[in-house]
């Protein structure tokens, strides 16, 4: 089987500094692969270029074997590539219901119809809801997101990238702000989902991390200095001294 | 409850002091007749247009509909006048200028039931365009902004100036800075200037001028230096031409009396819009007299007659409801502290304008 | 909004608000006529349309977010082209050296429409590139564009405008009389307003709703927001288009000052005042803009001031405009 | 140094917090502790004066602050690290960490210099704006920016969130080193290991009141008060 | 075409620019750094312009105006932003824009009312009177002469004060996070009336500097306050270097387009048509120009972000 998802020598440079450093990596189908690295490596950076807000100097993007360096947000994400923010990206006056229809909407590639009341379009409303159940929001949806509390909305985020049914999700430290209990409750979840799609998550959460992910990459100062399974990176004495310290 | 007549002018906004001098000067009359025009109680409503065409087109409406108003006026600007004056005449109302005199309703568009007490809109520029060109002057600079009145006044000022036009400028309506046309002007080395600048563009370009130093005699209609205009300019308008249908100074009885209680009334000197304002208020009051504006047919009839004594000495409406009068050339002069304006000579007498031979209603 | 939450629209207080404004503005002129006062027919009529214009900046601006500062140049382009037609039809040549004139609405009034469409397809398209302010103040150079168009276009008057001496007809009908001719701007509101409801509620809304609140979002899910915004734009440019072409035929007068920068300061004040975003907001802040100025008018010259001070007042004190007074905050599902 | 007491603060018409008691002596470090949604962060922005609250009181080194706008209270020497960082976006690094400065009353106060040395990362990036740091860089720069105004009270709301496990380290040694300092401290933060140790004091908020406060020992020590109020 | 004419034409382009930017930099500052549409700005002019032109017909002296005209537009700003404005900091734009709006009404006619409806007198002082020969025959005023010199000493004066100085941080910085520069010790409310204040004054100095070369009236404000807009926009909004660029620009294609145009048509057109078509052309110029530019860069010259 073919890697989901390929970046050959990726490169992003600010001014000076090189963001990404001549990134290559590979995600493959049904896996988790985890994304690590301290603050300011590059790993946000990185993200957005695979989803296509951020466009790269240099190299390419390949997904489900098509090169999709010069596709814009809307195509990719068209293609089958979800994500979530890492600082929550919802639509504040909707319900977390119509939150979600409109990514159902987007799927189904039919934004361009003026009269039909969309709370009355069951094809809207019934993976939508759906979804909400999925994260464990279903008695949340008529509310609004600005009522929703933190750990809502990160759900919420999740369920909104469900419903694109995308091939591989991207993840930006869905754990971030989330006390002890709800960082469970999300990494049970995140496990439930492993099971559906491949799923690229950058999180500093290291517990979340090693008990999710089947394959990890260590980005340091733009560049890839480690690569491989959890209990590989883990005992890695480079990746101790770059990132984790003692904490693992 | 007198006869109601209807006022839309220009009474805010940066042409508002136009509208106000046509008001005073008329509500003057009325005051001076006690409530009363020709021995008829006047009922006057006064509505400010803005200087927006489509908003005095409103006020029209609410008079006619609202008010059942059956004689009209006041109107300052040539393009509220066409919006305005159409519509009101099919409703069988008696429009009387005060100020604005388009051509279209000089000529092709004449009716009955418009009478305009000022001036055909060339008149005045006609009048400079005699002048100057029988001063001798052949190479002159023309001046004016961007608007139908603005073409109208250089038509009217070549119609009677022969010379050479040493360039001529297009200016944005409501401008206030000139030194792109100040420049254009000293570079042409015209031996005269004449603009057709109304209201504050006017006093920008002559102190403008001035400041930049150049010396060229300047002439304009007596819109560019009335009453309303020269204390802001300044010394700068001291010693130039334009011509007028009235004066400060014409030496009759009408006109000594409205000066001097025009002053007492509101503290400053009449400018010509403000004697417009009156001589019409003083033409309604003759219509007045003997006819009541429900029966339109009498009541023009009356108006045409032009009974009554006119600040600026007699006139006659010729047969598109013009005036034929006599224009006046001016020059701006000091008195005290005060400028003014001086008649120093005629450019025409018994005048008719350009446009009648087009109207119909002979 | 599915169907029991449309009635449970009704049953709201802005929904309630909605209706009663409705209703006032269609018994004021029957009123009237009874009362013999046919000028407060003309008024009804000129809130009615004005309040279309409103109504269409309103997609753009509170469903869309597409503060557009030049909506006069799709008012005034639709008057003076349903004026034009009628214009030739009295006196002879032709539209653009193309087209006789007519005094048939079904064929001008269609056409005048779709012209401002056009139009503001091409002025969307460049516009939307920007955002923000940046929006705002390019949107008003096309429309000072066109305003100098106007001022200088010899053949429809240039600053004088241009004259008509009747209303075209709708059909073989003649809606020369005042209520007619109200019955006809009423329903165009109606139908505006229908569309709205519909189009906010519909899947096109819901991107276009997103679109103004979090572009990335729209994107990210994978709807491209161009598009979706340029159609709002060029609806909303068309409704008020039509507002325009109504004006002219009612006013029988079209000049320059259709197309000013006023003209779209007016029509962005009546969406604000109203209430952005809310349906009924612009009928209710073209009501009682046109209201207090008629009526401060009458009673003083200070009218300006007054009216200055009491619009303030609503700003300050009443959040949401006039329909956030009286029906509170904005509801969405 | 700090004793609140009673506090009932609204967020409109909701209430938040339904009575607040905690306080805090000098040169302490006073853990604030509690589930998602409890109402630390409003705590916080009661004691600043930024949502005021609607009964109780506050006093900060004898002195009421009732009454107070928010930038007086920060003038009496009360730092804050707010939650989501908030750095100014589009001020440099090293502007954002000027702005506000305040000159320590003695000499060795915070400079330039030292925040720098506490994160260099942030001398790398002086001259870039804030708003293009990465998550962590912002975190650190949120920190040395309260350093800068010299408090005599440092409030740090989550200060170590989204922060990779080496640097949380490092922030870590430096409250305590700052601790050592005399420094007092009011610290919310979720990971315990790191917070209890250097804790002097708890107090637990659950559905806004305090519920608990006693040493970090007992709460260590005692696994069914950490999962009823911690979820741990 | 002398060269004196090309001369001149390019000076007038400068001067009308920096008078442009006069207007344009407080309002770049209150809209870019403080986030307020401020629609009375062109209110703010016309208060300068009044105040310096009665009180230098009342004393005689231009030099008595000038500051009374100032501080009367910083006072008057001042009240505006206590009594108004503050309390539309955290409001939509658009409730600033129909706030704004209510001011220039009530500006409008309380000018009006205060100092009647005749345009009132102001004239150069003495001192700035002269003509500065150019070569050639030609001539260029002193007064435009010092007004360009007082817009670029203005000009140095405020990038320094918001670039460089602690003042100007804050100010950036309030404008990010209102809240949070408060809760770091900085008393954001004074600071933003006083940049209100600061702001008005620039637009009352403008006002009443032009109010010298034009007619000092109601509604003087309005269209300058277009332009104004057009200015900060083309320069990129919260940019005084952006500003004072796009100020020049406009003023220069404003200037250029009048003189120049007309003349060029009559290559192409008879005379007659070049006049009228010139000069429509030449109004629209500016537009065409702001058009080209957002097109081109979407955030204008000087984007103050990213
Ligand atoms: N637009 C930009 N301009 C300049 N520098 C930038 C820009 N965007 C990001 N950077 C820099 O690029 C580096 C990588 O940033 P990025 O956000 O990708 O980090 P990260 O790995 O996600 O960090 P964290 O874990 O803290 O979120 C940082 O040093 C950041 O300051
Ligand atoms: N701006 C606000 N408007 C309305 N309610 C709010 C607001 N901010 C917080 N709340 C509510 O107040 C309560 C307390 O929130 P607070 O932010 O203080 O909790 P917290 O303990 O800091 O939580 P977290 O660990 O998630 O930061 C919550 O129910 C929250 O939903
Ligand atoms: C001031 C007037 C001379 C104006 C001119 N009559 C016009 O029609 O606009
Ligand atoms: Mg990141
Ligand atoms: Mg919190």
């Amino acid at each position: 089987m073919t890697d989901l998802l390929v970046l050959n020598g990726l490169q992003k440079h600010f001014g000076a500094l090189r963001a990404t450093d001549d990134v290559s990596l590979s995600v493959r189908p049904g896996t988790l692969h985890a994304l690590i690295g301290p603050n300011g490596a590059g790993k946000s950076t990185l993200i957005g270029q695979i989803a296509g807000t951020i466009t790269p100097d240099r190299g390419t993007i390949t997904f489900r074997g098509e090169d999709v360096t010069p596709l814009t947000l809307p195509q990719r994400a068209r293609k089958g590539l979800g994500r979530t923010f890492q600082i929550s990206s919802l639509i504040p006056e909707f319900s977390a219901l119509r939150n979600v229809m409109l990514a159902v909407q987007a799927r189904q590639g039919s934004s361009f119809r003026f009269w039909g009341r969309v709370m009355a379009d069951r094809s809207l409303t019934g993976p939508a809801q759906a979804c909400l159940e999925r994260v464990g929001l279903a008695d949340r949806a008529r509310v609004p997101v600005s009522d929703l509390s933190h750990g809502e909305r990160r759900q919420l985020e999740l369920a909104v990238a469900l419903a694109l049914e995308p091939v591989l999700l991207l993840l930006d430290e869905p754990m971030a702000g989330l006390g002890p209990e709800e960082s469970r409750k999300m990494t049970d979840l995140l496990h439930t989902l492993k099971r559906e799609t491949a799923m690229l998550l950058v999180e500093h959460d290291m517990d979340a991390v090693f008990s999710l992910a089947d394959e990890v990459s260590v980005l340091v100062y733009g560049r890839v200095i480690a690569n491989g399974p959890v209990a590989e990176i883990r005992t890695s004495a480079a990746v101790r001294e770059a990132y984790l310290g003692e904490d693992a | 409850e007198g006869t109601k007549i209807g006022m839309i002018t220009t009474l805010s906004g940066s042409g508002a002091g136009l509208g106000i001098d046509v008001r005073d000067g008329f509500m003057l009359a009325v005051k001076q007749g006690g409530g009363k025009l020709g021995g008829k109680a006047v009922d006057v409503l006064i509505e400010d247009d803005a200087q927006a065409p489509d908003k005095a087109k409103q006020i029209a409406e609410k008079f006619v509909k609202k008010d059942e108003v059956k004689v009209m006026t006041g109107i300052i600007w040539s393009n509220l006048a066409l919006a305005v004056v159409p519509g009101v005449l099919k409703d069988g109302v008696t429009y009387i200028s005060t100020n604005a005199g388009p051509s279209q309703l000089a000529g092709e568009k004449c009716d009955p039931g418009y009478f305009n007490v000022a001036w055909q809109n060339d008149n005045l520029h006609e009048g400079t365009g005699k002048y100057v060109n029988d001063a001798g002057f052949k190479n002159v600079f023309l001046l004016a902004p961007n608007y139908p009145a603005g073409k109208d006044a250089i038509a009217g000022f070549q119609r009677y100036y022969k010379g050479g036009v040493a360039g001529s400028l297009f200016t944005k309506v409501g401008q206030t800075d000139y030194a792109a046309e100040i420049a254009a002007i000293r570079d042409a080395k015209p031996d005269a200037v004449y603009f057709f600048l109304p209201g504050g563009m006017g006093i920008a370009f002559m102190k403008q001028l001035q400041q930049a130093g150049l010396k060229v005699p300047v002439f304009g209609p007596a819109f560019s230096f009335d009453q309303d205009v020269l204390p802001a300019i300044g010394d700068a308008a001291l010693g130039v031409k334009n011509a007028s249908q009235w004066s400060k100074d014409l030496d009759n009885p009408a006109n000594k009396a409205f000066v001097a209680a025009f002053q007492k009334e509101y503290g400053r000197l009449p400018s010509l819009y403000a004697s417009q304002g009156y001589d019409a208020a003083h033409l309604i009051g003759s219509a007045l007299k003997s006819t009541d504006p429900k029966d339109a047919k009498a009541f023009q009839a009356a108006v045409k007659k032009a009974d009554f004594a006119s600040v600026r000495g007699a006139f006659v409406f010729g047969p598109n409801n013009h005036p034929v009068q006599d224009i006046y050339v001016r020059e701006v002069v000091k008195e005290g502290d005060v400028l003014t304006n001086k008649v120093i000579g005629v450019a025409f007498r018994n005048h008719q304008d350009a446009y009648v031979d087009l109207c119909k209603m002979q | 909004m599915d169907n029991s939450r449309s009635n449970s629209f009704l049953r709201s207080r802005e929904g309630v608000l909605t209706v009663a404004a409705l209703a006032v503005l269609l018994a004021a002129p029957l009123v009237a006529q009874a009362a013999g006062q046919t000028y407060f027919i003309s008024l009804a009529s000129r809130v009615a349309i004005l309040a279309l214009a409103g109504v269409g900046l309103n997609l753009a601006l509170g469903t869309g977010g597409m503060i557009s500062f030049g909506h006069a140049a799709f008012f005034g382009l639709g008057g003076y082209v349903a004026g034009a037609m009628v214009f030739h039809a009295q006196e002879g040549g032709r539209f653009l050296g193309l087209l006789e004139g007519t005094q048939q609405a079904l064929v001008s009034w269609p056409l005048a429409l779709g012209i401002a469409g056009i139009a503001a397809l091409f002025i969307g398209v460049i516009s939307l590139r920007t955002s923000g302010v940046y929006f705002i103040m390019i949107t008003l150079a096309f429309a000072q564009m066109f305003y100098y168009l106007g001022l200088s276009f010899p053949t429809y008057g240039g600053e004088d405008g241009m004259t008509l001496y009747e209303r075209s007809t709708l059909g073989g009908l003649s809606v020369s009389g005042d209520l007619p001719f109200f019955f006809v701007c009423f329903g165009a509101l109606l139908l505006a307003l229908l569309l709205c409801s519909r189009l906010i509620s519909s899947r096109f809304g819901a991107a276009l709703m997103t679109a103004r609140q979090n572009e990335t979002r729209l994107a990210t899910v994978g709807i491209n927001p161009f598009p979706v915004r340029l159609t709002g734009f060029v609806i909303s440019a068309m409704i008020t288009a039509l507002a325009g072409v109504l004006l002219v035929e009612q006013n029988g007068f079209a000049s320059p000052s259709l197309l000013s920068w006023h003209r779209s300061g007016e029509i962005m004040i009546f969406v604000i005042l109203g209430g952005v975003g809310r349906l009924i907001g612009p009928v209710l802040g073209a009501a009682v803009f046109i209201l207090l100025e008629t009526v401060i008018g009458g009673y003083t010259d200070r009218w300006q001031l007054v009216l200055g001070l009491v619009l303030l007042g609503i700003v300050l004190f009443a959040r949401g405009g006039l329909v956030g007074l009286l029906a509170g905050r904005a509801r969405h599902d | 140094m700090l004793t609140v007491s009673g506090l009932e603060t609204f967020y409109g018409p909701s209430q938040a917090l339904f009575g607040v008691d905690l306080s805090l002596q000098q040169g302490q470090v006073l853990a604030l502790m509690g589930r998602n949604g409890m109402g630390k962060t409003t705590t916080i922005r009661s004691i600043m004066r930024l949502t005021p609250p609607k009964r109780g009181t506050v006093h900060f080194a004898g002195q009421d602050l009732a009454g107070l706008q928010a930038f007086r209270v920060a003038r009496l020497g009360l730092g804050l690290v707010p939650e989501g960082r908030r750095v100014f976006a589009p001020l440099s690094v090293e502007e954002n960490l000027r702005a506000t400065a305040r000159e320590a009353e003695d000499t060795g106060g915070w400079t330039l210099q030292r925040v720098y040395a506490l994160f260099p990362r942030l001398r790398e990036r002086a001259g870039q704006a804030a708003r293009t740091l990465s998550g962590g860089e912002q975190q650190m720069l949120a920190v040395g920016r309260a350093l800068m105004t010299n408090p005599r009270l440092l409030i740090l709301d989550e200060a170590t969130e989204g922060l990779a496990p080496l640097i949380r380290a490092e922030i870590w040694s430096a409250i305590a080193a700052l601790k050592a300092e005399g420094l007092s401290i009011l610290v919310v933060d979720k990971h315990l290991k790191d917070l209890l140790p250097l804790a002097d004091a708890c107090v637990v908020l659950e559905k806004g009141r305090s519920v608990w406060a006693g040493s970090p020992q007992t709460l260590q020590g005692d696994a069914d008060l950490q999962h009823r109020y911690l979820g741990v | 075409m002398s060269a004196a004419f090309l001369l001149e034409q390019l000076l007038n382009g400068v001067q009308f620019g920096v008078m442009l930017f006069l207007m344009s930099a407080g309002l770049t500052l209150v809209f870019g750094v403080m986030g307020l549409i401020n629609l009375a700005h062109g209110s703010l002019y016309m208060v300068g312009a009044f105040v310096c032109a009665w009180v230098a017909g009342a004393t005689g002296s231009f030099w008595l105006g000038l500051p009374a005209g100032l501080i009367a537009a910083a006072a008057a700003g001042a009240a505006v932003e206590v009594l108004v404005m503050r309390r539309l900091y955290d409001r939509d734009h658009l409730d600033q824009v129909l706030a704004t709006f209510s001011l220039i009404l009530i500006f409008s006619e309380g000018t009006r009312w205060i100092f009647g409806n005749q345009p009132l007198y102001l004239n150069i002082p003495p001192l700035l009177s002269g003509v500065i020969p150019l070569p050639g025959d030609g001539g260029y005023p002193l007064y435009r002469v010092a007004i360009i010199a007082v817009g670029i000493v203005v000009a140095i004066g405020l990038y320094l004060l918001i670039s460089r100085t602690r003042l100007g941080m804050q100010i950036r910085a309030g404008e990010a996070d209102r809240e949070m520069i408060g809760a770091l010790g900085v008393d954001i409310k004074t600071l933003y009336t006083v940049v209100f204040a600061l702001g008005a004054m620039l637009a009352g100095a403008a006002g009443a500097l032009v109010g010298a070369l034009q007619s000092v009236q109601v509604g003087m404000g309005e269209s300058v306050l277009i332009l104004a807009f057009v200015v900060i926009v083309i320069g990129g909004i919260g940019s005084i270097k952006g500003a004072l660029v796009a100020a020049l620009l406009v003023g220069l294609v404003d200037t250029l387009g009048r003189a120049f145009l007309p003349r060029l048509l009559t290559l192409v057109m008879p005379a007659s048509d070049a006049g009228t078509t010139g000069s429509a052309l030449a109004s629209m110029a500016i537009y065409l120009v702001m058009a080209a530019i957002l097109a081109w860069r979407p955030k204008g010259l000087f984007p103050a972000h990213g």
